[in-house]
């Protein structure tokens, strides 16, 4: 065991350090979750690209830097110290990316890989379904092959980027006669594809990052097949643990909140206000959580790097984050106190920075990618053996 | 020692409750947000009309007369209802107030047009860091920053800047203005001892919404968990759905009675009657903070759309917790009471009942 | 609505205050899980039973002094108040007490009635058998009735004051081929009957208030059946009922717990220690916590009074009572900080009280009366009306 | 980089795991609690033997010369057996100490004992009300109560109470001494940087011994639950249990990290280490008293009774919890680190990486 970093990591993080300073827009862009916002983070993701920062751990040939899981770590906690852009491509290049890196065969590589890497195509998630949300298996969207297309009908739902995305990935039966998680396939589906239509959800902050997709008698190309025909469950099961897991919720992210928890602790402080005790253990236990999720992620990093693989764990670590996440908002918005319900152009809200934003999304965190009511059905079945029903 | 409303009490919140199920649907409350006000004079009048904004005012000025133990049903039925109408400054607050301060002369200007519902009256309390509804009152109660003195300000003798809040049905003000000795009215130890009743009274108003916001996220989250299914059955049929939402249902039940009492304690000026609020308040803003946060859970992604009504009761819960006194600044104030004994602390058990 | 107690109220008040001061012993009787508590204990119940306060609400016919209900919960504050020992025949006048007056013969009700108002007979409970705790219908015993007597056959155990007490209610299976909540009779069991076996069970605290009770061939008179035959599911039920609800937990003991605890952390506060913040708020918490469950007994006593029944809602009140008497006593060990630890032997333990053992009682509250968890599928089911699996 | 234990380090772990399931089992325990000492000589002298008690005495002094990382899965394997022989005093604190002085005299008379399995030392921190084990010691060190100076005494150098503690494994006692130069050790800033070591060694294996107790109370757990039918399922099928012992598996894992973390900081004198163990300890203190309560939950009355082994472990937990500070003192350090900017906060991430 050697927590220190060696030197080469330190010089891979100093790197990383003066080109995000150099790189980084001054002002925060405006919610990708907006038009106006997603086009200002594409085009903050070709200057990533550009620098050849935008896929830190993907191959070179797929467009990325070739650098190994610590790196990216190192990187990430660079990235968000830096206080760089959300990255609008999450679906693309956390998820899909490396699922297509598993079962993808070498066309679909070099046809999407890249076009991904530099963000030039936008992946949004085709998970939900009306009748889907957190058990995927209930999928009834269908895609019928007929020579050499499928053609899709249905409907997904909370598809994440899904407004301004330009494809959408996502599980169709494919056999008509199966159920639950038998006859399913993985598909890429080209939103401008005739057949396809987008309808935006309004959300709680009024943003629409999330759409409805339709697909009414959708064409689309065998060759977006991912995987096997039929056993489309097991790579979406590969997603879903990218997801879950490391390549989503890097550590850094948390860090960063609990560092940004601390400063605005010492500035209540500093200010005079009266702060309720219990606050400061609130402040003091976030700090431990995510370091405690840091830690945790090296210690998974080095079993991938000596060969090991992520299992059930993902949903130990899916529970911590999201539970870490929304308690240091909840502590933020006590802090903030009377300002805490302002919104950001209220002429008081001045210091109040994004965190009731912050909020309503760490408010969705135990129940997006699997709720945690089912990661912890997963923790007792799979890790603790519990008998199933 | 009878722990019960009576009957008369029961039909008028059911007389309430009809109304505002009827009239003031999820769908009617976001059509406030859209507008200017966000507020429904329509609305407004009705209630009037059924003696809601003269329920405190006494009948010689053409109220019913009645007090804050009358008043506390109606008040979770407007929580129940999501309706954000100023009933708590002007019904709740300012109606005993002005009949408490005892001045003749105050109380024909103004109790008969809260009774007709021709005037709305906002409160300035420093337990609040912003006045709700500043831009519709027709009369601003405020205490001046230096002394017992209590004021009663016009529009255009103060100067409002809104501040937009999460909550659109929420409107609230930064106010400026200078205390002349026009618009006192009221002063030395009786204004103390009335504006310490206009905080108790604010936060039991309040704490009562928030019961009936509570039992409303309850109610949102229950059909939705037996109409929504997963695995093949609904999810309500789950044993972590079911108990979440036992456990809200818990505190909700233990938060009700400390309401109910701190609204008699305030109607029959108990010494303790602060700290009973204190903890009416806590309580049930720390009911609803768990009801929004279960209720959002329960219903999935789903609740965060705009078109699923969970999310107007959630805004409810998180605004009504800030104002009026958080349930940390009340806890506090509780503390300071019964751990300080600084201020009366019990009404209640065998501490207080023999002196 | 009116909260203030009547002139008569306080009347009856300041009589059962003077009295109680007059007549509690000065010292703390030894628990009456010991076998020299158990008898110190009998003496108290004598002392009360002398005085006309052993049973309350009883009617006076059956040893009691016909207070009403407001009366009782007076009375109890005043007992409390007052420091007075624990009830060592809490299961007689508590739970079986009310179920024979609503279900027995008048027969019963004065055979019974008047020795355990007395605490002549102490009674233990026979509700757990090794297979079935919160289940109770998961019941193995047999009782097989045989003219005028029942052979009883099978194992209780978790009786409650079993190891001292003179009789035992519980149920048994009287129809062999019945399943579940069928076929069982409620029949009250001398405990020096031939065939009945008797073993202490030692537990953490090293008391052995509980016991197993061996019933091999037993024989009990059918005189001994409360309520219908094959119908004792019903009277258990009413008597849960009773163990759940209003007349087991009485708010004053809540509310005393919480006057210490607010004591102690005076105490605390005063001798200089350190305190760690979030104990203020906690304490403040259990107070109010404290308050709102006495004036949600009070308000479901005016319900009784007035005609009123408590069915589903004394769910709610379990996991209430239960989760605030946990979490006092949570908060004053962290209060005694250091001592916290130590036996009431310990020459350093002056001050510590009988919190510690108070704690390993108040882990159990969760357990007994039906598991917490069972409380919530309840509440669940019957007051918030989910669908049951 | 490199957050994972080498081969060697696991196969001693396994080893010790080993001797102790089978040497040291919950009933062996029991017997322990009813002898005068509560300790056992002979499990103590079979551990020498392996090498546990000399794990961190240098190899010329006939120990295994290793280190505090060494050392941490061994204390979680202590934890896991329950078993309470003075290691935390003696081999993970006095050890290193002894070794530190650099003292010749010192370290020949008392390092070859350790490894030996022939000594026993108590030590006496501020942090602990009481001396754990000073019955046995052959040695107890104490810091001077007026000054930077470390003493070491011999049992007739000082007089003990016994306290009866609620875990009959823990053997506590109030002592009296008097300082004199006879006694003294270490002085002035040395004793002082040494003296932050004990609390930190102490801290940390205590820490250690809690993740094992963790994890052998949620094996407990899971075990009963399995077996023990309710409404004709096994109880662990229903999700409420479940989801409890879930939740406290999610706390084990995220504290073990945090744990070996401060192994590391500890070993390799990373000038955060004293925050970084008490981010250890507060973090496996919560992870240990949850699983305490939900185990004891989980096997409903039967946890009470004398002759299951859910409470050996619990009465662990709970005596543990109060060991080398309690989670809230340790949190107020980390508090006094992170917050105030009072001591090294960060030995990790990129606020500590790149100076």
């Amino acid at each position: 065991m050697d927590l220190r970093f060696t030197m080469e990591q330190q010089k891979f993080r100093e790197e990383a350090r003066l080109w995000l300073e150099a790189h980084v827009p001054k002002e925060n862009l405006p919610s990708f979750d907006t038009a106006e916002g997603f086009q200002a983070h594409c085009e903050w993701e070709r200057v990533l690209n550009d620098g050849g920062w935008a896929m830190v751990p993907w191959p070179v040939e797929y467009g990325g830097r070739g650098a190994n899981l610590i790196e990216w770590l190192i990187f990430e906690e660079e990235y968000y110290r830096a206080g760089a852009p959300g990255r609008v491509n999450q679906n693309g290049i956390f998820l899909l990316g490396p699922t297509i890196m598993e079962y993808g065969t070498d066309a679909q590589k070099v046809r999407f890989l890249p076009k991904m890497a530099s963000s030039e195509e936008v992946w949004a998630q085709g998970w939900s379904e009306p009748n889907a949300g957190s058990d995927m298996a209930a999928i009834q969207a269908t895609a019928v092959r007929e020579g050499d297309q499928f053609r899709i009908n249905g409907q997904k739902t909370w598809a994440s980027r899904g407004a301004y995305a330009d494809w959408l990935f996502g599980l169709f039966r494919t056999d008509p006669d199966s159920e639950r998680h038998k006859g399913l396939t993985f598909v890429l589906v080209p939103l401008d594809a005739p057949g396809v239509k987008v309808r935006p959800i309004e959300q709680l902050d009024g943003e629409a990052g999330f759409a409805e997709v339709f697909l009414d008698d959708a064409l689309v190309s065998v060759d977006n097949q991912l995987g096997e025909f039929n056993r489309g469950w097991d790579v979406a099961m590969a997603t879903a643990g990218f997801e879950r897991g490391l390549m989503l919720r890097s550590p850094a992210r948390f860090q960063n909140t609990a560092r940004k928890l601390v400063e605005l602790y010492r500035e209540t402080v500093a200010s005079g206000v009266a702060i309720r005790p219990a606050l400061r253990e609130a402040v003091t236990q976030a700090w431990t959580g995510a370091e405690a999720y840091a830690l945790n992620t090296y210690q998974t990093v080095t079993r991938l790097l000596e060969g090991g693989k992520i299992g059930a764990e993902a949903s130990l670590g899916k529970i911590f984050w999201s539970e870490l996440d929304l308690k240091m908002h909840e502590t933020a918005l006590e802090l903030l106190g009377a300002r805490a319900e302002l919104l950001p152009n209220a002429p008081s809200a001045q210091g109040v920075g994004t965190w009731l934003d912050g909020y309503l999304f760490s408010l969705s965190g135990p129940i997006y990618a699997g709720t945690n009511e089912i990661q912890r059905n997963v923790i007792a079945e799979r890790i603790l053996r519990l008998p199933r029903k | 020692m009878r722990f019960a409303f009576t009957e008369d009490q029961q039909l008028l919140q059911q007389t309430v409750h009809e109304f505002l199920q009827a009239e003031c649907t999820a769908e009617r409350v976001r059509g406030f947000w859209a507008t200017e006000t966000g507020r429904s004079p329509e609305l407004w009048s009705q209630l009037a009309e059924m003696g809601v904004t003269g329920l405190l005012v006494p009948e010689e000025f053409g109220g019913l007369g009645m007090n804050d133990i009358d008043m506390v049903l109606l008040m979770e039925e407007v929580g129940r209802a999501g309706l954000a109408e100023p009933l708590i400054s002007t019904a709740a607050i300012a109606a005993p107030l002005i009949r408490d301060l005892d001045n003749a002369e105050l109380s024909r200007a103004w109790l008969p047009r809260i009774a007709a519902g021709e005037a709305i009256i906002a409160v300035a309390h420093t337990c609040n860091a912003f006045v709700s509804d500043a831009h519709i009152a027709d009369l601003i109660l405020v205490r001046h920053p230096q002394g017992d003195e209590i004021h009663g300000l016009v529009r255009d003798q103060c100067a409002l800047t809104a501040e937009p809040a999460n909550d659109p049905a929420r409107r609230i003000f930064s106010m400026d203005w200078t205390p002349k000795p026009l618009t006192r009215i009221a002063e030395s130890g009786r204004a103390r001892r009335l504006w310490a009743d206009v905080l108790s009274r604010g936060a039991l108003a309040t704490a009562a919404q928030q019961l009936g916001v509570t039992a409303k996220l309850i109610d949102l989250a229950v059909a939705y968990a037996t109409e929504r299914k997963q695995f093949g059955s609904p999810i309500g049929s789950f044993q972590a759905v079911k108990h979440h939402l036992a456990n809200v249902r818990v505190q909700l039940e233990y938060a009700q009675p400390l309401v109910y009492r701190a609204a008699h304690s305030v109607a029959t000026r108990a010494p303790a009657r602060a700290t009973d609020v204190s903890m009416a308040k806590s309580a049930a803003s720390e009911a609803a903070a768990a009801a929004a946060k279960v209720s959002l859970q329960v219903h999935g992604a789903i609740g965060y759309t705009w078109e699923q009504d969970v999310h107007v009761w959630m805004r409810r819960a998180w605004s009504l917790g800030l104002a009026w006194g958080s349930a940390a600044w009340h806890r506090e104030r509780i503390a300071n009471a019964v751990l300080d004994q600084n201020a009366p602390a019990e009404s209640f058990g065998y501490g207080a009942s023999i002196a």
